[in-house]
C-alpha cells in the first residue's frame, strides 16, 4: 500500500467501541491511533458516598465480560480497607469462581471472537455451517463455565451472593461434585480447542516489551500476589501506584499506562504466561507444548493462544479446588465485619489482565475516594506501540490485508472496551 | 396396596375443531365457524360458553353465538383485542383451535317458553344473545312476544348486519337500532340503548328480560328494565370477568362469592342484585 | 421472511448483549426464526435494514440522541434490552452529582474535553416497545420476550412483585436474614434470583407498576435503615424512575 | 381404630423402608427454617420442626406445573400430562391436614381437577400432631384446626421415646404393618400416656379469635364497608406474599410457552394470588376489584366466608404464615377480632 487512510470505525468483534486510524502516503506510516470513543461512565465518581457494601454491585457493572473480576477486586480492596481477611473457604470460592469466569471469557474470546479470523470468516455464524464440530465443542465449554458460575455466584453475569467477607449462599455438595464431573469432561473439550489452534497460522511479530502480572507464591496467580515484570521484580499491590502509571491521552475515552520503567507494558494472559509459566497445571503446560510455545513470548498475536492454554489450567485447577472445599465439607460461616475508615487496594487476574480496585472509607463505611485501573486501559499505549512496529513491516502489503491484520492485532488483546472507558471522554479538538 | 381410584383424562384437555369458515363483521370482529373433530356435537345450551385454545398462544372464554338448533357446526364471534383474540384473527378456513366446554349456565330456555322476551344488548353483547334468539326464532311459536332492542357505538360496529336486517323485516320480532353517535348514512335512531326503552311498552309479569353488554351498561338498562316493573327475578343478565380454567377452580372470575363461570356467565338479577362487586 | 433483528449499544456494560451469547445452543435455534444482520459485538457482518433493534445502555451524552432517534425510524419494533436502557441502571448514580463539578473536581485541567449529560433511559427519548429488564437481561425472559413478537402477542411482562416468585420458590425471606429487600415493590421475572441466592433484591428491574413506597419505606425504617440509606438503596438501579414517571405523568420512584 | 407404638429410634428404618417404594416428602432445614422437600436420607427428615415456609400444598399443587404438551400442525396434537409418582408426605402437622382436607373438596367438587387429584390420589399422608404451638402467630386451635378427624392416613403423636401412630385408613394400616415392622400394638398404659400428653397439650394454645369460625361469615357480612379495609390497605404493600404462602391458597394462571421452532410448546399454571392487581384484569382494561382495600377484603373473605359458604369449612386453618411472611404484619387474627368488636359496638 503506498497512500490511503485505514479506517476502522467501531471495531467488531470485541467488547466495547474502538476506532483505528491509519494514515499512509508515499509507502510511509503517517499517523496512526488507536481511539476509544466510547462513552464514558464515571464510574469512580459513581460509588462516592455509596457504601461499602454496594461497592462491589456497583462496579460488577462496569463490564459485562469480566464482572466476577470486578466484583472480587473491589471486596478484596474493601476488605483491605476494613482490615478483614476472608476465611479458607471464602477464598477456595472466589477462586473457583474466578477460573469460571477466565473460562467463560477466554472461550468466547478464543473461539467466538478471535477464531472467525483464523478461519477466514467474518464472524461465527457462517462457521456453524462450515465448522459445525469446533463451533459445538466451544459451545459446550461456554456453557460449561456460564453454569458452573450460575452455580457458584448466582449468575455468571453480575453475580450475586460474593459480599464482603464472605457469600450470602452457598453450593451444596453434591452440586460441587457435579461441577467436578463436568469439568472433568471440559477438559476434554479443552484439548479439542487445542488440536484447532495447533493447526492456525499465527502471524510472526515480535516486539521487545514489558509484561506484568501478579505473582504467588503458591500458585499461578490469578486472585492475589504481587506485581511481577518480565524485566525483574516484584511490586506490592498496596505500591500499585509506582509501578502503574496512569495518564490521558485526548483522542482517546479510556485511561492509559505506563510502567515505572518503560513507556508502555502489556497485561493479559500473555504477560501471565511470560511471568509465572513454571506454576502453570501440568496439563496446560502439556497443551502449551503441543502449541510450541514457551517464555517468553513477545509476539502479541499469541495471546489468544495463551488463552486457550489458560483454559486448560483453569479447569484443572479448578478440580483441586473442589477436593479441597469437599475435603473441608461447606458450612456457613460469620460474614459480620467492624466498619472502619481505611484505604484499601485489591489486585486481580481478570481475563484481559492484572485488575486494581481502590478505595477509600470514611467511619461510615462509604467511599470517600476510588481508583479503577483496567486492564484494557493498560493495553490501550502498547497496542499503539506494536502499531507503530508492525506497520512498516507489512507496508507493501495490500490495504485490505494490512486492516486485517491491524483489526486481528488489537482483537488478540481482546480489548474490554467498557470496561477501560469507565472513566472519561475525550472530544476531539 | 389397596388400588386406589384413579382419575383418568383430562379436564384441560381441549377438543379439537376446524376452522371451516371466518366472516369479517367488523373492523374487530370476525365470525368463525367451527366444527369439533370427529364431527361431535357440541351440545351447548344458548349463553354457555367455551374455552377457545390457540396452542402456543393461550386460552380465552368466549359466548358460543349459535344456536344448538343450528347444526354440527357452532360460531363465535369474537373481538379482537388480545393475545388469543388476535391470534384469532390470523386464523384461516382449515386451521384448527382447541375447545373445552361448553361451560357455564346459559339461559334456562325452558322457564322462558311461553313468556314475552325483552332483549337488551350493547355492543358484543350480542354475540352470548344471539345464540338465544336464534334458538326462540327456530321455536318460534311457544315464545311470546320478542323484542330485540340492540346499540352499538356507531353504525360501523354493528355486528350481524345482515342478520339485523332479516329480523327487522320479520313480523314476529319487535327490533329496534340504536348507535351512540350516526354518521353520514344513518338515518336510524342516535342514541345510547336506554333512550330505545320508551317507546317499547311491555308487560312486566309476562316478559323476561335478557341483557348482556359493556360493563357500564348494566347499571342504566337495570333502571330502564326495573322501571317497567319487570320482577327482579325475570331479569337475566350475561356478565364477563377474568377467566383461567372455567370451571370453578382458578378463582379470577369471582364475584364476591359467586364463580361466574360456573353459576354464570348467566345470572337472575334477584340473584347477584345482593353482590356488590357484580354490576359496577 | 424472516424478522431481520440488530442489536446496539450505549452506554453499558454489554452484559445484557452476552446474555445473547450465553444462551449457547439456544442462539442456534434463535437463528432459525429470526436473521441477525448488525451485532457489532459479535459480527463484522453489519447491515441498516432490520425490523426489530434490540437496544442495550442509556443515553448518557448528548451525541447519542440523533443515534437512538436513527435507530427508532428504523425499526419496526424497538426493543429496550437491561435496567440501563429500562430505567437507567447503575448510570443514573451518576445524577446524584452536579456534572459540572464532577467533571472539574476529577479531571481538573482537563475538564473541557468531557462532553457529558444526565443519563436517560431510552423511554425518556424515543417510543419503546417492548422491555426486558434486568440488571443482565434473564435470559429466557429475553427469549419469552422475542418469541412473543415473533407470535404477534404483546411482549408482556409480570406486573406483581419479586416475593411472588420468591415464595414459589420457598425462600427464607432475606429479612429474616438480618437483611433488606426491595422484592414487595419491584416487578418480578428474574425468578427472584438474588433472594434465591441468599441477596436482597435491589430492585434491577424496576418498580412494580402501583408500588406502596410509602409503606415500604416505612419497613425499610423499621428494618434500620435512614433515610439517606433507603434513598441510596431504592435509587440504586432506579435513580431515574421517579424522574421518568413524572415525564410520563404517573407516580414512582422515590427522590 | 387401635393404637400403635412406633419407637423413636426405628422412624429412620421406617423411612428407609418407605423410601424404597414411595418418594418421601417430610420436612427439613433451609437455613434457618424448614420446608417440605423430597427426602434423600432418611435421617434429614426434622420431625421436631415447627412450621414450614410453605406448606405441603406445592406437592399436590406445585407452584408451577404442566398441564398440556403439544406440537402445531393441521390438526395440533395435544397431550396431557400426567403425573403417576407415589408419594407420602410424612409429618404433615394438623393445620396443614386440615388445608389439604379443603383443597381435595375444591380440587373435586362440581368437576374434577385432574391434575390435582392424580397426585392427590398417589399421595398417602403420615401426619404429626403438634403438641405446643409453632410460635406466638399461630391459631389453629381458634379455626378448628389443631385437631384432625380425618385426612390422613396414618397419624403421629410424640410420646417422649416412641411416637403413637393412630391408623386413619386402611391403606395405612398396610403401610404400617408392611414398612414399620418394628411398629407394636399399644398397651394400656400407653394409651394412658397418649392421654395425658393430649391433655397438656390443649391448654398450651392460647392465641385466639374472639368469635368462633363458623360465625366469621356473619361477621364479615356486616362489616364489608368498614373502614378498616381502607386502612390495611395503606399498609398493605400489595405483595402478594400472603396468598403464595396460604396453604388454602389454590388460585391459578395459565400460560402457554412455545418452544424457539415455535412448533412445539406446553400449557402450564403457576401460582396466582387475589392480592395482586392484574387478578381480575380483563382484556378490555378493566379491573374488577381496582382499589389495593378491595383484594383485601376479597382475600379475607375468601378465607372467612366465601369457602366456608361453598365447603363447610373456614378457609383459614390458623397457620399463622400469611402475617409471617407479610412485612407490616398485617394479622388475620387482629382484623377478625377488631371487625367482630365493630360489630358489637
Ligand atoms: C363468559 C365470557 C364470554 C365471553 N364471550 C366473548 C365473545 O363471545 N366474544 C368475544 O370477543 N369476547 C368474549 N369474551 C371476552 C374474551 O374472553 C376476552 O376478550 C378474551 O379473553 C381476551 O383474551 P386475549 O388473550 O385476546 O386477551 P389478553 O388481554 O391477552 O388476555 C390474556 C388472558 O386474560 C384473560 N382475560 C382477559 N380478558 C378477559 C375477559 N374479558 N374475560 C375473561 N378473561 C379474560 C384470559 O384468560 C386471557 O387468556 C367473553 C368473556 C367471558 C368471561
Ligand atoms: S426476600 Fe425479598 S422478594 Fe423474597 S419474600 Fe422477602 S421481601 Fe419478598
Ligand atoms: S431479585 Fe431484584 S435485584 Fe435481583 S435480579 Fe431480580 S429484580 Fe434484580
Ligand atoms: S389465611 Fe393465613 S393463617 Fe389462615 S390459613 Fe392462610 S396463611 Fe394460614
Amino acid at each position: 500500500m503506498k497512500d490511503g487512510k485505514i479506517q476502522v470505525h467501531y471495531l467488531t468483534r470485541v467488547e466495547g467501541h474502538g476506532n483505528i486510524h491509519v494514515e499512509i502516503a508515499g509507502g510511509e506510516l503517517r499517523s496512526f491511533r488507536w481511539e476509544i470513543p466510547e462513552a464514558p461512565r464515571f464510574f469512580e465518581a459513581m460509588v462516592r458516598g455509596q457504601s461499602y457494601a454496594d461497592v462491589a454491585h456497583i462496579t460488577s457493572r462496569i463490564c459485562g465480560i469480566c464482572s466476577i473480576g470486578h466484583t472480587l477486586c473491589a471486596l478484596q480492596a474493601v476488605e483491605n480497607a476494613l482490615g478483614v481477611r476472608p476465611s479458607e473457604q471464602t477464598l477456595l470460592l472466589r477462586k473457583l469462581i474466578l477460573h469460571g469466569e477466565t473460562v467463560q471469557s477466554h472461550i468466547l474470546h478464543a473461539g467466538y471472537l478471535a477464531a472467525p479470523d483464523f478461519l477466514g470468516a467474518p464472524s461465527v455464524v457462517p462457521l456453524v455451517e462450515s465448522h459445525r464440530e469446533v463451533v459445538l465443542t466451544i459451545i459446550r465449554l461456554h456453557r460449561l463455565a456460564n453454569e458452573w458460575c450460575d452455580l457458584i455466584g448466582g449468575r455468571t453475569t453480575h453475580p450475586i451472593n460474593a459480599v464482603v467477607n464472605g457469600w450470602t449462599s452457598l453450593p451444596t455438595e453434591e452440586q460441587l461434585s457435579a461441577l467436578r464431573t463436568r469439568i472433568e469432561a471440559g477438559l476434554a473439550d479443552a484439548w479439542a480447542i487445542v488440536e484447532v489452534f495447533r493447526l492456525f497460522s499465527i502471524p510472526d511479530f515480535r516486539r521487545d516489551t514489558e509484561y506484568l502480572a501478579l505473582r504467588h507464591p503458591d500458585e499461578y496467580a490469578f486472585y492475589e500476589g504481587d506485581i511481577a515484570s518480565t524485566d525483574g521484580g516484584t511490586t506490592p499491590v498496596s505500591d500499585y501506584r509506582k509501578k502503574v502509571i496512569e495518564f490521558i491521552v485526548p483522542y482517546s475515552t479510556a485511561k492509559r499506562a505506563r510502567s515505572d520503567r518503560r513507556p508502555s507494558y502489556a497485561v493479559g494472559a500473555l504477560a501471565r504466561f511470560n511471568n509465572n509459566y513454571e506454576q502453570l497445571s501440568p496439563q496446560a503446560r502439556k497443551a502449551a507444548e503441543a502449541l510450541g510455545f514457551r517464555p517468553v513470548c513477545t509476539n502479541p498475536f499469541m495471546n489468544t493462544v495463551a488463552q486457550v492454554v489458560e483454559v486448560v489450567h483453569a479447569l484443572e485447577d479448578s478440580l483441586r479446588l473442589i477436593d479441597l472445599l469437599l475435603a473441608r465439607g461447606l458450612r456457613r460461616e460469620d460474614r459480620t465485619v467492624q466498619v472502619r475508615a481505611g484505604h484499601g487496594v485489591g489486585a486481580v487476574e481478570v481475563p484481559r489482565g492484572v485488575l486494581f480496585h481502590e478505595y477509600t472509607l470514611d467511619e461510615r463505611g462509604l467511599v470517600v475516594e476510588a481508583n479503577l485501573v483496567i486492564p484494557t486501559g493498560q493495553n490501550h499505549q502498547n497496542i499503539e506501540d506494536d502499531m507503530e512496529a508492525l506497520i512498516p513491516q507489512v507496508i507493501e502489503r495490500p490495504q485490505e490485508e494490512i486492516r486485517l491484520l491491524l483489526e486481528m492485532l488489537v482483537r488478540a488483546y481482546d480489548p474490554c472496551i467498557s470496561c477501560s472507558t469507565h472513566l472519561l471522554e475525550v472530544e476531539f479538538r | 396396596m389397596e388400588d386406589r381410584k384413579i382419575v383418568s383424562g383430562s379436564l384441560y384437555l381441549p377438543r379439537m375443531a376446524e376452522v371451516i369458515q371466518v366472516e369479517r363483521l367488523t373492523e374487530k370482529e370476525k365470525l368463525f365457524t367451527l366444527r369439533l373433530e370427529k364431527g361431535q356435537a357440541l351440545g351447548q345450551h344458548p349463553g354457555q360458553f367455551v374455552e377457545v385454545s390457540v396452542l402456543g398462544i393461550g386460552e380465552a372464554p368466549i359466548s358460543v353465538s349459535s344456536s344448538p338448533t343450528r347444526g354440527g357446526t357452532f360460531e363465535l364471534c369474537v373481538r379482537a383485542i388480545g393475545d388469543v383474540t388476535n391470534a384469532l384473527h390470523r386464523m384461516k378456513p382449515g386451521d384448527w383451535v382447541g375447545i373445552r366446554g361448553p361451560f357455564g349456565h346459559g339461559f334456562p330456555v325452558e322457564k322462558m317458553r311461553g313468556k314475552d322476551l325483552l332483549f337488551a344488548a350493547g355492543g358484543l353483547g350480542l354475540a352470548p344473545l344471539r345464540s338465544l334468539i336464534q334458538f326462540v326464532l327456530d321455536e318460534r311459536e311457544s315464545f311470546g312476544r320478542v323484542i330485540v332492542l340492540y346499540g352499538a357505538r356507531n353504525p360501523s360496529e354493528l355486528l350481524f348486519t345482515e342478520e339485523l336486517t332479516a329480523w327487522a323485516l320479520r313480523r314476529d320480532i319487535e327490533f329496534h337500532l340504536t348507535v351512540d353517535r350516526g354518521d353520514a348514512t344513518w338515518t336510524g335512531h342516535v342514541g345510547v340503548i336506554t333512550t330505545l326503552f320508551p317507546s317499547v311498552a311491555v308487560n312486566p309479569r309476562s316478559t323476561v328480560a335478557v341483557t348482556c353488554g359493556p360493563p357500564v351498561m348494566y347499571r342504566f338498562v337495570l333502571i330502564e328494565l326495573l322501571a317497567k316493573g319487570i320482577p327482579e327475578n325475570q331479569i337475566y343478565l350475561s356478565l364477563e370477568r377474568r377467566m383461567k380454567c372455567g370451571v370453578g377452580k382458578c378463582g379470577h372470575c369471582q364475584i364476591n362469592g359467586v364463580y361466574c363461570c360456573q353459576e354464570g356467565p348467566v345470572f337472575l338479577y334477584a340473584q347477584i342484585k345482593g353482590l356488590k362487586e357484580a354490576i359496577g | 421472511m424472516k424478522p431481520r433483528v440488530a442489536i446496539f449499544d450505549f452506554g453499558c456494560c454489554e452484559g445484557c448483549q452476552l446474555q445473547i451469547v450465553n444462551l449457547e445452543e439456544e442462539i442456534l435455534d434463535l437463528l432459525g426464526p429470526v436473521e441477525m444482520v448488525t451485532w457489532r459485538e459479535a459480527m463484522s457482518e453489519h447491515s441498516d435494514d432490520f425490523d426489530i433493534a434490540l437496544v442495550e445502555g442509556s443515553i448518557t451524552r448528548e451525541e447519542e440522541v440523533s443515534r437512538l432517534q436513527w435507530i427508532r425510524e428504523q425499526a419496526k419494533t424497538l426493543v429496550a434490552l437491561g435496567a440501563c436502557a429500562h430505567i437507567g441502571g447503575i448510570n443514573c448514580l451518576k445524577n446524584r452529582f452536579d456534572l459540572e463539578e464532577v467533571r472539574r473536581a476529577v479531571y481538573g485541567e482537563y475538564a473541557e474535553w468531557f462532553d457529558t449529560a444526565p443519563t436517560r433511559p431510552l423511554e425518556a427519548v424515543v417510543r419503546v416497545d417492548a422491555v426486558v429488564p434486568g440488571c443482565p437481561v434473564n435470559r429466557q425472559e429475553l427469549l419469552e420476550i422475542i418469541k412473543a413478537l415473533l407470535l404477534g402477542k404483546k411482549p408482556a411482562l409480570p406486573t406483581y412483585s419479586v416475593c411472588v416468585e420468591c415464595k414459589r420458590k420457598n425462600n427464607v425471606c432475606v429479612f429474616d436474614k438480618g437483611l433488606v429487600c426491595l422484592g414487595p415493590i419491584v416487578r418480578a421475572g428474574c425468578g427472584a434470583v438474588c433472594p434465591s441466592f441468599g441477596n436482597r433484591c435491589e430492585g434491577c428491574r424496576g418498580l412494580v407498576p402501583e408500588p406502596n413506597l410509602n409503606s415500604h419505606r416505612g419497613v425499610l425504617a423499621q428494618y434500620g435503615l435512614n433515610l439517606e440509606e433507603i434513598l441510596h438503596f431504592v435509587n440504586l438501579y432506579g435513580g431515574c424512575q421517579a424522574e421518568l414517571a413524572s415525564l410520563q405523568g404517573r407516580e414512582g420512584g422515590l427522590r | 381404630m387401635p393404637l400403635w407404638i412406633l419407637p423413636k429410634g426405628e422412624v429412620c428404618t421406617f423411612l428407609a423402608r418407605l423410601m424404597a417404594d414411595y418418594e418421601v416428602i417430610g420436612p427439613v432445614a433451609k437455613d434457618d427454617a424448614f420446608v417440605f422437600a423430597s427426602l434423600r436420607r432418611p435421617e434429614d427428615v426434622r420431625l421436631d420442626y415447627p412450621i414450614t415456609l410453605q406448606s405441603p400444598k406445592e406437592f399436590l399443587f406445585p407452584p408451577e406445573e404442566t398441564l398440556l404438551r403439544f406440537y402445531l400442525g393441521q390438526p395440533p396434537q395435544v397431550e396431557a400430562v400426567h403425573s403417576d409418582r407415589r408419594r407420602i408426605l410424612f409429618g404433615v402437622h394438623p393445620c396443614d391436614i386440615n388445608a389439604t382436607w379443603l383443597l381435595d373438596l375444591a380440587f373435586s367438587q362440581d368437576t374434577l381437577d385432574t391434575p390435582y387429584m392424580e397426585r392427590r390420589e398417589r399421595t398417602l399422608i403420615v401426619g404429626l400432631d403438634c403438641l405446643r404451638p409453632c410460635d406466638e402467630r399461630s391459631f389453629c386451635k381458634s379455626m378448628g384446626s389443631l385437631e384432625v378427624t380425618g385426612g390422613y392416613d396414618l397419624f403421629l403423636t410424640d410420646l417422649g421415646d416412641s411416637y403413637g401412630v393412630e391408623v386413619g385408613t386402611e391403606t395405612g394400616n398396610e403401610l404400617l404393618s408392611r414398612y414399620a415392622l418394628e411398629a407394636r400394638p399399644a398397651s394400656g398404659e400407653d394409651v394412658a400416656r397418649l392421654n395425658r400428653v393430649l391433655g397438656e397439650k390443649w391448654p398450651r394454645f392460647t392465641r385466639k379469635l374472639n368469635v368462633e369460625p363458623e360465625v366469621l361469615a356473619q361477621v364479615l357480612e356486616l362489616t364489608y364497608d368498614s373502614p378498616l379495609w381502607e386502612e390495611l390497605a395503606r399498609k398493605c404493600l400489595g405483595c402478594g406474599s400472603c396468598n403464595l404462602v396460604c396453604p388454602t391458597c389454590y388460585c391459578f394462571d395459565v400460560q402457554d410457552r412455545l418452544k424457539l421452532n415455535l412448533q412445539e410448546g406446553e400449557r402450564l399454571r403457576r401460582w396466582d394470588g387475589c392480592l395482586l392487581k392484574d387478578f381480575t384484569r380483563v382484556a378490555s382494561g378493566e379491573v374488577f376489584r381496582e382499589p389495593r382495600s378491595a383484594r383485601l377484603r376479597h382475600r379475607f373473605y375468601r378465607k372467612g366466608k366465601y369457602l366456608y359458604e361453598d365447603y363447610g369449612r373456614v378457609g383459614c386453618v390458623g397457620c399463622g404464615r400469611c402475617v409471617r411472611a407479610c412485612l407490616v404484619k398485617i394479622d388475620p387474627v387482629e382484623i377478625f377480632n377488631a371487625l367482630e368488636s365493630s360489630c358489637r359496638a
